[in-house]
């Protein structure tokens, strides 16, 4: 047991952090809310790739692939100082949908052709690919999907709708859950597909704008689209199983306690220079009481990311811990953003826009952002379910 | 002890929730959230035809000769669509300081001008320092030889951009309470005002006076007396204010259930869940507590009773569980609840400026706190 | 709309005030624990028993009842101002079994014999009546029960085992919910039976002693327990509707709140009188924050239950409204006495019979009973089942 | 960073939690309930031969040489069974403060006896003042010819009644902090100790203290230095029970499950509603979250790091996260939870207890909140 780090991963961490600094501009503030490390603009997006490049140089975002894909075969720990140090500083540039999902997938189960198109160009940071897995009557119940892929000739012709794709108007590709056989048990009519272009014909990609006014999610219409036989991974009508597919990497859900405590830190120096009513806000005990709980929850939080982590360099396969980790740290996030508003008082009704705003706007956007927390990529009900079922065994309802 | 509505007061929430239910749909809110005015002046019409503007006014100034009770069951049913309209604005900020402070003159000559729609006042309470006490007020009038000129910044002031007066809370003494209240008209030279950009979408801005001259006779009230005035609007604010909250609270509670009824997912309604149902069970619960809670202060303030305590468990039970409502329902509605297209979104946003406006939880807690004895 | 009590009810809440005044020893303080109205010991339980004969001349405690079986048709508000004073003043004596459940029963189900037998000495306080419900397999469940009672000859013959009976030992008679169909739908082989003494042949009362270590609960074993058919109430097989039969009388839940209240006051006060390190517990700001939270809610659940009350003015029959009333007012009720138990420190440890206890070790009693708060009498889960299903109307899962 | 235990304490771990399971069954908590001493003398030696009063010594007193971290996965185990014999007394409260505190001589000479459970020592801090503050402090030690001369009452002493060593914080000076700590017989002339009844059915007493006369080198530490000492052992105490906390926390969570997978209701396992399930899954993340947060501060102190911050964490946020997890095992257990012999109340009761020793959740935020400077 030792609750500190090792001597090179505290020189990792602070490599990655003067990378960071020399590349990231003078007062980098990210950008603002919670769930959207590219950013919502052309210009924040144009920044992203760049620095993904900047990253996939250094070898970075490929630190956890096995040494035969180019990888490092990094530790589970190196990879969680990289995602602390990247959320601490609101750097953006990593590749969650090619680097940490596609890849991964194609390792295991993709034939050596789609190792060889595939991969270089993820490692290089050349390309954006999206996830296609929701749709709109599939949400926490995604094996009930619809969208039919059919067989024609050499190709499968796609149609159907699919909804949450989160950077779809920015990807290049996608890869796609699609049934092909609607008359099997719904996990066994499913599969897997790769989609090359996202400016196929009948390809339509339509913006989904959220309650911050932001642009990430779209929702993506399929009509006769064509993808080649040779884009399917793994068997036909197994792409429920393929779908699942994880590499050990990191998905320790460090980046919640991370991200809380960027805020928080800003909050606590906001209280302790900002005075309201004669007094420092950093005086009132309302205030201080819930920096101090949320503070300690923070650091619980780090400590079930470090958990999973922990578990996963000794070749254990986490399960309810990940759920455990979600379910936490969004929880943790509405906190910290709802604190930043009862600190800003009035001030905390102004967004990034206005001019007498405080923080940037930031506490705004992180509050509105912070709603989605406890519902995307799965939600608290939904975790809580994994839990109680996967985790400890109580039967399904 | 009777909490059920009289005949006039049923008729009237009746007559509100209709009338709403038509001439305040959805798009009408979606559609003033970008409009340069914020309101329309149509409908604005109609509800000055109504002559809800005239609920809590004495009939010979052309009101219903009612009470701030029955304006509250109508500012609740006007939160259950959010209205956008200056309905909270024009009669409680505008109208009533005047129906209360003013003097027979004033009430003569301004009263029947809001009733009839003719006027709208606001209040500009806050300023840079945004907490509600005295000694945050820095803006300055002083004597001159023909009234007054007042000078200073004025944060927050709601529907400012279409008040023709505005009822200023300016320092005309040396003593920390020494504070008045003048009615300015925004015409009047040295006013500049300009918009925020807010989290609700709607109408607040900043009012920059610089030597802003005027008569005497437009003090509202005695000279420095004007914290009283503002203690006592911002009472009627917390409690109207919760109205709205509630009547919120009453429709994402409808929404939310209907929703969950409706939705299938694994092949059944999701309102058949445990989790679910327990969700709104708590919205539904929580709801019914606040009720009470907010009429029990709307009532003695209408009655004119020491209400203290009441208005400030009101404000900081409501503040914290019309939050609260809105977070369940967006925990029901998942995704398609954050998206700007959903009507639940409409409601989560405007609930944080309800939350803070005249005092949030905290504010409330701590005032009743001192009034327990602590 | 009225939030002022009528100059007559003032007059009656004053008229209950004096006489609690004049009829509790000096400085009455309740018994200990707020689920136990009557108290455990031999001492508390007499004195319940003093007070009932009492309140029953003075007609309060049947003054729900229609003037035909000799009660006042009091109103609503009146019962509740009835039940607030009695609450305040942790006054003893009220009948739950035999007035507010049995008779309403056997008024609307009853044969004129029954009514006959029953009836007046229930009035009178001269009897304590028990409710066989729960079983040990049983509990949120209750329709499930399995004591069988099987007719041979004029009687019926009752085997089975009853549990949480409150007060079974100290009951004179009891109602009892048996099966007497086993082959039916589990609702529709119940009937409804009255025990005439509990001291008959085969029955069996075996304390149960709760985490307070105080004895209310109890199992009742039935052994070959012979009763006449004569004392079936309804139909035979009709159990289960004439068991949930209840009149318009008060239970709009207002014990919750006027029992937190009359605890939060004493709180209060000491925390106002007391001092730790050298400051007024009362200068806390955790403290006093917690205590305004709660003052607000104890306000909040007295609003639920005077809604109740009025609606059943109203002649509307709450059902959500109720479980909300129970829902709220039983977390409100632990909220309390965990308070209570931060006011005390150290000093929360130690119970009624320690001699350096505070305020008389009531706090370490109030906390221990408050457990059962959110579990008797319907669990919060039961309740919240209720809103859902009954009174939203989302479908049954 | 490294969570997993190394050989030697998962070997510690292994054979406490099985001996634990054999030797301190729920029987054995319940006996020791209503004991006179409150603990069992025959298990006592057979702990004492295991060696675990020496764990965090040094080999040269007869210890394992071993560190407070590794007392740490003992209590954990100890706290599963909810373990009536003083292990943690005699180790945390008698042993350490002397090991860090005493001089040669004293370490030589008691450290042994306690390790080999010759001797058991506690400590004396609390007085009717219940605060954790230097202030609350009124026993007086005055100098006196022969050594000094200690009055006062001391409250709430655990396991004061088996102990023949009382380590009593003193006053020896005029300012705030001028505290000793002292070593006192337990049969010295002019103490009496009278046991408090508990909510937990533990064994704390109250210690009277009438001239106590003892030699000046039963000084622990240097004169004035006592508070030092205090807040020393308050924090070990505090991750100590922390410790005992968690253990007991994942006995809940255990046993919980186990009932939600057997009682059935409605014809089903009650683990199978969505509340219920709702209810496992919280339990089951607090329990996760608690974990890292106790054995980083644990960790820290084994260290010799700085760990206030650490140790406040751990200490506010168990105190409240273990009373949770016993609520909702109430939740989930029904009636039968509440009496008497079902073993969760043993638990819940205990929680209490250890909520508020060493500092309560409130107490601990406080200080976290002055080391994060407000």
């Amino acid at each position: 047991m030792r609750f500190a780090f090792t001597e090179e991963e505290d020189n990792f961490r602070d490599e990655v952090r003067k990378f960071l600094k020399s590349e990231l501009p003078n007062n980098w503030d990210g950008v603002a809310g919670n769930n959207l490390e590219e950013g919502a603009s052309d210009k924040e997006w144009d920044f992203a790739l760049e620095m993904r490049k900047k990253l996939a140089d250094k070898g970075w975002l490929t630190m956890a692939w096995p040494n035969e894909y180019g990888g490092q075969n990094a530790s589970m720990m190196k990879q969680v100082i990289f995602a602390e140090e990247m959320t601490l500083a609101r750097a953006p540039g990593r590749d969650g949908f090619g680097i940490r999902m596609l890849a991964p997938t194609l390792m295991i189960h993709g034939t050596e052709a789609q190792k060889t198109q595939y991969l270089p160009d993820i490692a290089k940071g050349n390309v954006q690919w999206c996830q296609g897995y929701s749709e709109p009557e599939s949400g926490s119940d995604l094996a009930s999907l619809q969208t039919r892929a059919v067989e024609d000739g050499d190709d499968f012709v796609i149609n159907g709708t699919k909804v949450w794709t989160s950077s779809a108007h920015r990807a290049d590709k996608m890869f796609i859950l699609v049934r092909t056989n609607p008359e099997a048990p719904k996990h066994r009519g499913i599969s897997f597909l790769l989609i090359d272009d996202m400016k196929s014909e009948g390809i339509k990609v339509n913006p989904i704008i959220d309650m911050a006014g932001r642009h990430n999610f779209n929702m993506v219409t399929f009509d006769n689209v064509r993808v080649p036989q040779k884009n399917l991974v793994g068997e036909l009508n197994r792409g429920w199983y393929v779908g699942a597919t994880l590499l050990d990497f990191e998905r320790s859900g460090v980046e919640y306690s991370s991200r809380c405590m960027a805020l928080l830190t800003e909050l606590i120096e906001f209280a302790k220079t900002n005075k309201r009513g004669g007094k420092y806000i950093s005086e009132d005990p309302n205030i201080t009481k819930e920096i101090t709980e949320i503070y300690t929850e923070i650091n619980v939080s780090r400590g079930m990311s470090y958990k999973i982590a922990d578990m996963q360099s000794n070749g254990e396969v986490p399960n309810k811990e990940s759920s455990m980790s979600k379910l936490f740290g969004t929880v943790l996030e509405q906190k910290v953003a709802d604190l930043g508003m009862q600190i800003l008082g009035m001030y905390g009704q102004l967004g990034p826009e206005s001019k007498h705003n405080k923080l940037k706007g930031k506490i705004e956007q992180e509050f509105l952002s912070s709603v989605s927390a406890t519902i995307a990529a799965g939600t608290s009900e939904i975790q809580r379910g994994i839990i109680a079922t996967r985790g400890l065994g109580l039967p399904k309802p | 002890m009777d909490l059920s509505l009289d005949e006039t007061q049923q008729m009237l929430k009746n007559t509100a929730k209709d009338f709403f239910a038509t001439e305040c749909p959805e798009t009408h809110v979606r559609e003033m959230e970008n409009d340069k005015d914020g309101y329309n002046k149509q409908l604005w019409e109609k509800i000055v035809n109504q002559g809800w503007l005239g609920v809590p006014f004495a009939e010979k100034y052309g009101g219903f000769g009612l009470t701030f009770l029955e304006f509250c069951i109508l500012l609740e049913e006007a939160g259950r669509v959010l209205l956008p309209e200056p309905l909270f604005h024009a009669v409680l900020l505008g109208g009533m300081p005047i129906n209360i402070f003013g003097n027979e003159k004033q009430k003569d000559e301004l009263l029947p001008k809001i009733i009839s729609g003719e006027s709208i006042a606001t209040l500009a309470f806050h300023e840079e320092d945004d907490s509600i006490l005295p000694s945050s007020i820095q803006c300055q009038a002083s004597m001159s030889t023909n009234g007054y000129t007042i000078s200073g910044t004025k944060m927050f002031v709601p529907f400012a951009n279409i008040s023709d007066m505005i009822i200023t809370i300016a320092r005309t003494g040396d003593k920390d309470t020494d504070l008045s209240a003048f009615i300015i008209p925004s015409t009047a030279e040295g006013i500049s005002i300009s918009e925020l950009s807010t989290i609700s979408s709607d109408k607040q801005s900043v009012i920059n006076l610089d030597n802003v001259q005027i008569p005497a006779t437009n003090i509202l009230g005695q000279k420095n007396k004007g914290w009283e005035l503002v203690e006592q609007i911002f009472s009627f604010g917390a409690i109207g204010k919760s109205c709205e909250m509630l009547g919120a609270s009453e429709k994402v509670l409808e929404g939310t259930v209907e929703y969950a009824k409706t939705r299938t997912q694994f092949g059944r309604p999701i309102g058949t869940f445990g989790e679910i149902q327990r969700h709104c069970s708590e919205m539904a619960t929580i709801v019914e507590g606040t009720r009470f809670v907010i009429y029990e202060a709307a009532w003695k303030l209408a009655q004119n009773k020491n209400a203290k305590k009441e208005v400030s468990m009101a404000k900081s039970w409501t503040s914290d569980s019309h939050k609260k409502v809105c977070a369940i329902s967006h925990q029901v509605h998942g995704g398609i609840g954050f998206t700007k297209e959903h009507w639940v979104q409409l409601y989560s946003r405007r609930a944080k400026a309800a939350e803070i406006a005249f005092g949030d939880g905290n504010y409330h807690r701590e005032k009743l706190s001192k009034l327990l004895g602590f």
